[in-house]
């Protein structure tokens, strides 16, 4: 089977051995994320793996991680979902015309209180 | 330094903690260094010499003259001491007997190279920090000491003493080399330029055994080339094949316990460069097995009687090296 | 000599429980390789010194190969471990010389696997003879 | 005893009572905390993409400083000394990183970068000592209920961070032991409060946080301490019925320096 | 003067088909040293091997060469053959023409050349043969077994049943080892005591078994049929010979705080105990780390309720001597500890426990007398979560890369037992993979799920929380409805990893026994050698060369008893004459050839040399024990100086085979 340039580039972007992932789930019992989410961390590994990388680039599930890297501490193989996680997100975001989240918004999402780091965070993952 | 050593070397002997001292002395020339034993305060006072034409490893010179009944003072330089730990590990000297003081090196004079600038009739060589100055028959000159360096000087492994039991001066530390380039640039040369290059040097072999008899690796009992029964005893070089099986099987015999210190360069009167042989090997074992130096301490496996199931094929060779 | 004709002498070293017996099976299975393969039993690669293999080389031999058991199946445990390491150094060694590193070879052949024995020595067979005589590391003493 | 001191944005904004207490618990401690100069922002969240480089450089050049300067880094923001201990581990794993960084900076970056990072907690902890901490406490907090609030960033990756266990981590403990105050412990303390998703799923931002709040005050806390300027933005806006101040300021206020 | 005959077999056609043996008899006939050489239609016959007889007597032969078939088919008989004529064994070469020749080759002249330089070969090995001996060496008819446990007490009543005697040496006061603590056994769920049990007695009665109890290895010396071993025997303080088993001091002992260590902690018992009630030798022992009389001197009830007047509170540590012909290692397993895995909160919560906690929770003889109540409050539990694979399967370096193998198979049997005795308990069982192979193991399996409703979900947890009320909350993954379950449980089993005992690895350098990087003792063979390890004469039986289960630990056990017994009735120990030798005045003393030897079988004496000058030096040189070596040759190799060689494959054999090959 021919491996597409998107799966060698997750592969390479994330780090993540994919084949080393042994399916117990421990990612997805772990991910605090889990509702907000329509792929799962075991998931995102597996489609990886399959080389269905469309799904995930357009899943909204990729704006739903929380980068806690949970799933990655207790996965037992090593494989590390969150860094798959990411690596997606960096793609979309990368690929996308405009960025996921455009400057024009940003006043109506920020109050008096918001810290810069949140803002800051955001726009490093979200934008290009 | 020199006087510092010798005053030590004196102390000792008095004490009587050693009944013997090895270290260097000066003949007929300046640059014209041997090992020695001492077992006077007279002698030392007489003979003994530490300078910069101190090259030859008195690893080597120790195992010869080892003493079971008496304990000996040795003097090691940094790379000395990665040959002695080596002779250590394997057993090849006795720890108990011997009482070693790691002193400093700061790179050695190769007299050849002061020669080949065209200097002959030379009087005396004296090297004060960077300066060399040689003074001859028809005049002197002062050289930039890096400029006539031993080469395997200028590739130093280590300032780093592996073993002693007490130091002078201080305490180096392990360099970063690039000593493994001429190794390279043979690796990158077509088989044919390699082959060409190597006939071209190991033809010169006259087969005098220098190599082996000042390499602190080569300590066998009695060597496989001299012992009739071993099948491969030769005397001298009869054929371009002997030449070659007699330096790929010295090698090989000390592939991982070679600890490169380079005399076996130093002493050829060919002047092959014989390290390059001993480096591949060196080069080899730290590309597929792992960094590995020999000598760094007492009791290391060496990466020829070790493996691991994970070793690279020797198709490896074939496919192109590391 | 043209190419044709030449004949190599190959001399291959086997071990004892794996691959001497897999050259067994490839006779029992009457699998073809070329008469220029003699082969010397030994009783595990690891007992292969370098010193046999230029001597080889040195009587006239134009390609070795040695044979063992897989790595993780030798009948002493380890000692394939060790070849391959010595291996791996030496036709180094006689790659860095300019030696030829066709003229060398180890391979893993199983007491099970015959015909992997008869393809291994074809091919190396035919390796070898693409090569030629062994000029490079000839004694020319010892050729007639 | 002199620290390089790198405060990160919200420090110097929203989250200026972290930094103000801190500086002042560390004067009362004896520590210098020399802020860098020109430092950059650190990005709020590590880039974990091996590929990417930009996003990492503001903080290989606080470590770079910092080594000038010739002193351990320490950061107080969660989030910052994530980034910068996880940008420094991929330079020393990563020979690409390593490579392109000493490329794009004109340094060496394994050699230049190679600064001791630390966050404030493992100063208190390591340099000065809880033992020590708890002899220089003036105002003990002593009866009240504290549970500490770790998060992800100080913890994870475990084997990057090497700041405590990070499933069972003590040091907070510890640290609210040695000011004379009881730790609560409860299962939520290392889980996420929903970090930067609050700027577009608020809603699931606080449900994250809301557990873990009600997680602590279960479990009888009366505080709830924090290093993050958004954990504490994201429980406070979750509701939490348990105050969440910043560990600094309880620290500022047993050693009489509030 | 070399005498070799040549005999040339034709193997009926299956040679002469493609061979010319005559031209190759012939040829052979003028290689020098030959003064006879013939061929034969089947030199195995009888007829065939009376020819080879007759002419090594008619003509003195010192050597023969038969090219024949593979030496793997007929070496050995030809050896006999040579044997039978008054020829060492050893003075025999075989040239394979057939396997190696006759067979892969279609054309006459091609083969028949290849024959005889086959042929010429053999005649210059055979040239350099000498006469071998195979050594030998008595064997001490007795066995020690490292282990009580169910594995090591089989291998023990197995072996004296053949009539030998067997030392079982055990660590903790009492043999049954981890068996005696579990409460049923799958498949069949009946009780471990009731059948383990009757086994410990049968060790204790049986007069050919001596149970060293609270005993550990300490030293081993020796090498296959002759092991030299010294056994610590701890004190117990408690004289073994008049202490009779009755209790009353575990009952007045006033140090009753004492962690019980047979139920692992989850209850208390005095300072002095009997392990459980069975235990063999039912002898009391004193836990020297609570004892107050020991502690401080203050006490000694014990000594004073005593009828039989066994307390011995100065009792020594004693040290054993004994020798064996074989040892078997049998020192089982432990569930790992579980401090890398804080996520299922193991130590932060008492109803959080391991399978083998559940075990002696549920038993009758547990702390609450076989029904199942949480630890924390004693309250009966209603929903159970059973976590598969905690630290097994792990690759990080958390927990253990390998599959513990007998996990799902108790997890099946606890939760069919807990839903069987207590119905309105729900039971969850988070799980990996379901691996049952193994006879009525995957029915019995399918039994928890079908007949008792035991909720098996394909998913594994990731975090569990206690709650303030004392729940445990359950946050794991359903990986095939695509579901986070949130289950609040009373209580959490956790499958913990089984990993070798700790004692295992430095017994392992005693005996000079391999291990993987696991810490399992290595087989010699995976498949064809599975109870032996590569060092002669040590088997294995049981999980210390790797995990499983009771029936295969038992089964092991009487094959690891076979081996023993096979070895402990032999007369003496044949070994294989080649071996490696070293020439001593060769020898460097450098350690190389010792550092490959699979076998341990290379020491090193210090010896005086007389030196040419009539002095005397005195050097580290090798020495090979025959009896151990197995001949591999790579010390040969090794060794830089060429002392090391290898007896009948020595290299001046192979190097004039080389020889006669390229010719």
């Amino acid at each position: 089977m021919l491996t597409s340039k998107e799966k060698e580039q997750i592969i390479r972007s994330s780090g993540a051995d994919v084949t080393k992932c042994m399916r117990c789930g421990k990612c997805s019992g772990a991910c605090p994320s889990y509702d907000e989410m329509e792929y799962h961390p075991h998931q995102f590994v597996y489609f990886v793996e399959k080389d269905q990388i469309e799904k995930l680039l357009n899943s909204p599930s990729i704006y739903k991680c929380l980068g806690c890297s949970v799933c990655s501490e207790r996965c037992p193989r090593d494989v590390g979902p969150s860094k798959i996680v990411e690596a997606v997100l960096a793609m979309a975001v990368r690929r996308q015309d405009e960025n996921h989240l455009k400057a024009e918004n940003i006043p109506g999402m920020v109050e008096d209180d918001t810290p810069g780091q949140l803002l800051v965070s955001a726009f490093r993952k979200y934008k290009k | 330094m020199q006087e510092v050593m010798k005053k030590r070397a004196k102390e000792l002997l008095a004490s009587g903690e050693v009944t013997r001292v090895i270290g260097w002395k000066k003949n007929e020339f300046d640059y014209d260094i041997t090992p020695a034993v001492f077992e006077t305060a007279e002698a030392i006072d007489r003979d003994f010499v530490y300078d910069d034409f101190c090259g030859p490893n008195l690893s080597k010179f120790t195992f010869q003259h080892q003493k079971n009944d008496t304990k000996t003072l040795v003097f090691l330089k940094p790379c000395d001491t990665y040959s002695m730990t080596q002779m250590v590990t394997e057993h090849r000297v006795n720890r108990d007997a011997l009482y070693i003081i790691g002193i400093p090196c700061f790179g050695k004079i190769d007299i050849e190279k002061i020669k080949a600038d065209g200097m002959t009739g030379i009087l005396s060589v004296t090297s004060e920090g960077a300066d060399v100055k040689v003074h001859t028959l028809y005049g002197d000159k002062t050289y930039v000491k890096i400029d006539v360096m031993a080469e395997r000087c200028l590739a130093c492994k280590s300032k780093y003493h592996t073993i002693y039991d007490e130091l002078i001066g201080e305490e180096g530390e392990v360099m970063e080399t690039d000593r493994f380039d001429q190794v390279k640039e043979l690796e990158a040369m077509t088989p044919d330029q390699r082959f060409e290059f190597w006939r071209g040097e190991l033809s010169r072999c006259i087969r005098c055994n220098a190599c082996r008899n000042a390499c602190p690796a080569c300590t066998c009992e009695s060597c496989v080339f001299d012992n009739p029964e071993s099948g491969i005893a030769q005397k001298a070089a009869a054929d371009s094949f002997e030449e070659n099986m007699f330096h790929i099987i010295r090698a090989f015999h000390v592939a991982g316990r070679c600890t490169d210190c380079g005399e076996c360069s130093r002493v050829c009167p060919q002047h092959i460069p014989l390290h390059l042989l001993n480096r591949k090997f060196i080069s080899d074992i730290n590309g597929y097995y792992g960094e590995y130096q020999a000598g760094e301490e007492v009791g290391q496996r060496a990466p020829l009687v070790n493996f691991t199931k994970e070793d690279v094929e020797p198709d490896v060779v074939a496919k192109g090296g590391k | 000599m043209s190419m044709n004709e030449f004949k190599p002498k190959i001399v291959a070293f086997c071990c004892n429980w794996c691959s001497y017996a897999g050259a067994d099976l490839a006779g029992t299975n009457r699998l073809n390789y070329p008469a220029d393969v003699k082969i010397i039993r030994v009783p595990c690669s690891c007992r292969v010194n370098p010193m046999f293999i230029l001597r080889a080389f040195q009587r006239g031999a134009d390609g070795v190969i040695l044979c063992g058991c897989h790595p993780g199946d030798c009948h002493y445990t380890t000692g394939n471990y060790y070849a391959r390491r010595r291996m791996t150094m030496l036709f180094s060694m006689l790659d860095y010389l300019g030696i030829e590193k066709e003229r060398t070879r180890v391979e893993w052949v199983s007491a099970a696997e015959g015909a992997k024995f008869a393809a291994v020595m074809n091919d190396f067979v035919k390796t070898v003879t693409e090569l030629g005589e062994n000029k490079r590391l000839e004694d020319l003493r010892c050729k007639k | 005893m002199t620290f390089s001191y790198y405060p990160g944005c919200t420090l110097k904004t929203k989250a200026k009572e972290l930094d103000a207490y801190a500086r002042r618990s560390a004067e009362a401690l004896g520590i210098t905390l020399a802020e860098l100069p020109d430092w950059q922002c650190c990005g709020g969240v590590y880039n974990n993409t091996k590929d990417e480089i930009a996003t990492k450089l503001s903080s290989v050049r606080a470590l770079i400083s910092a080594k000038e300067q010739g002193n351990k880094l320490v950061t107080l923001c969660s989030a910052c000394h994530n980034v910068i201990k996880r940008t420094k581990n991929e330079i020393e794993t990563n020979d690409d990183m390593a490579f392109r960084v000493s490329n794009y900076m004109q340094c060496d970056a394994r050699k230049d970068s190679d600064t001791e990072v630390v966050h404030f907690f493992e100063l208190l902890r390591d340099t000065v000592g809880f033992d020590e901490l708890k002899k220089k406490v003036v105002n003990p907090l002593t009866g009240r209920k504290i549970a500490a609030y770790y998060g992800c960033l100080l913890l994870r990756p475990g084997k990057v961070l090497q700041f405590d266990n990070p499933e069972n981590p003590k040091i907070m403990e510890d640290f609210i032991r040695a000011l004379g105050a009881t730790p609560v412990i409860y299962p939520m303390r290392n889980e996420c409060c929903g970090g930067y998703i609050a700027i577009e799923s608020s809603e699931a931002a606080r449900k994250n946080s809301a557990a873990i709040y009600e997680s602590a005050e279960g479990f009888g806390a009366d505080c709830m301490i924090t290093a993050c300027p958004l954990c504490r933005y994201n429980l406070i806006k979750a509701e939490s019925t348990v105050p969440v101040v910043y560990f600094t300021e309880l620290l500022a206020e047993a050693l009489g320096v509030k | 003067m070399q005498k070799i005959g040549v005999f040339v077999c034709h193997c009926g056609t299956n040679i002469a088909g493609t061979v010319d043996v005559k031209a190759v008899a012939e040829a052979l006939g003028k290689e020098p040293g030959v003064v006879f050489s013939t061929e034969y239609q089947y030199m195995c016959s009888e007829a065939g091997q009376n020819l080879i007889k007759d002419a090594i007597k008619n003509y003195g032969l010192t050597g023969i060469v038969v090219c024949s078939c593979s030496p793997r088919m007929h070496e050995a008989t030809f050896r006999k053959t040579a044997a039978a004529a008054g020829l060492n064994s050893y003075m025999v070469e075989i040239a394979n023409i057939r396997e190696q020749c006759s067979w892969i080759h279609k054309d006459v002249k091609v083969a028949t050349e290849k024959a005889i330089v086959l042929g010429r070969t053999a005649i210059a090995k055979v040239a350099l043969n000498t006469p071998l001996t195979a050594s030998e060496t008595p064997v001490v008819k007795r066995a020690l077994v490292i282990g009580g446990g169910i594995a090591g007490i089989q291998t023990a009543l197995d072996i004296a049943d053949a009539g030998y005697e067997v030392d079982l040496v055990e660590k903790e006061p009492t043999i049954g080892g981890k068996m005696a603590q579990i409460d049923k056994t799958f498949p069949t769920l009946d009780c471990a005591a009731c059948i383990l049990t009757p086994k410990m007695v049968d060790c204790a009665q049986n007069e050919k078994i001596h149970i060293y109890a609270y005993s550990e290895v300490e030293s081993v010396k020796g090498f296959v049929g002759n092991f030299n071993v010294t056994i610590k025997k701890k004190a117990r303080f408690v004289d073994e010979t008049k202490c009779t088993g009755c209790g009353i001091c575990t009952e007045k002992c006033p140090m009753k705080k004492t962690p019980n260590l047979f139920n692992l902690g989850l209850d208390n018992r005095s300072a002095i105990y009997i392990p459980f009630a069975q235990a063999i030798p039912k002898i009391a022992t004193i836990d020297a780390d609570y004892c107050n009389m020991l502690k401080n001197g203050k006490c000694g009830v014990c000594s004073k309720v005593c009828a039989a007047g066994a307390i011995d509170y100065k009792q020594q540590d004693q040290y054993i001597e004994q020798q064996y012909g074989a040892i078997v290692v049998a020192t089982g397993f432990n569930p790992i500890k579980l401090d890398n895995y804080s996520e299922f909160a193991y130590n932060e919560s008492p109803d959080v426990v391991t399978s083998l906690e559940l075990e002696r929770l549920m038993n009758a003889a547990g702390p609450n007398g076989g029904t199942l109540l949480r630890p924390s409050d004693k309250t009966h539990p209603h929903t159970i979560v059973f976590v598969q694979c905690v630290g097994s399967r792990d690759t990080t370096d958390c927990g253990k890369p390998y599959c513990s193998k007998i996990c799902c198979m108790y997890t099946a049997k606890h939760a069919m037992l807990i839903r069987d005795k207590y119905p309105d308990t729900e039971v969850y069982v988070f799980y990996m993979d379901v691996r049952t192979p193994g006879k009525n193991f995957d029915e019995f399996y399918r039994r928890a799920v079908e007949d008792y409703g035991v909720h098996y979900i394909k998913g594994m947890v990731g975090k569990v929380m206690p709650q303030p009320d004392g729940k445990l909350l359950v946050r794991g993954s359903d990986l095939l409805t695509d579901e986070q379950l949130k289950i609040e449980a009373d209580m959490v089993v956790l499958a913990a990893a089984i990993e070798p005992d700790k004692t295992a690895r430095p017994l392992a350098t005693m005996l000079t026994a391999s291990m993987d990087t696991n810490d399992f003792f290595t087989e010699a063979h995976p498949k064809l050698r599975p109870v032996e390890s590569p060092t002669a004469g040590i088997f294995l039986s049981g999980v210390c060369q790797g995990p499983k289960d009771i029936p295969e630990t038992v089964a092991q056990a009487s094959a690891a008893a076979a081996k023993v017994i096979g070895l402990l009735a032999k007369p003496a120990l044949k070994s294989n004459p080649c071996t490696a030798h070293s020439d001593e005045n060769l020898c460097n003393g450098c350690s190389s050839c010792e550092r490959v030897c699979p076998y341990g079988a290379i020491s090193y004496v210090d010896k005086e040399f007389r030196m040419p000058d009539r002095t005397t030096k005195v050097r580290r040189v090798a020495s090979v024990n025959p009896a151990v070596c197995q001949g591999c040759g790579a010390c040969t190799v090794a060794c830089p100086s060429g002392a090391m060689d290898l007896s009948g494959f020595s290299n001046k054999q192979i190097m004039a085979e080389v020889d006669a090959i390229c010719r």
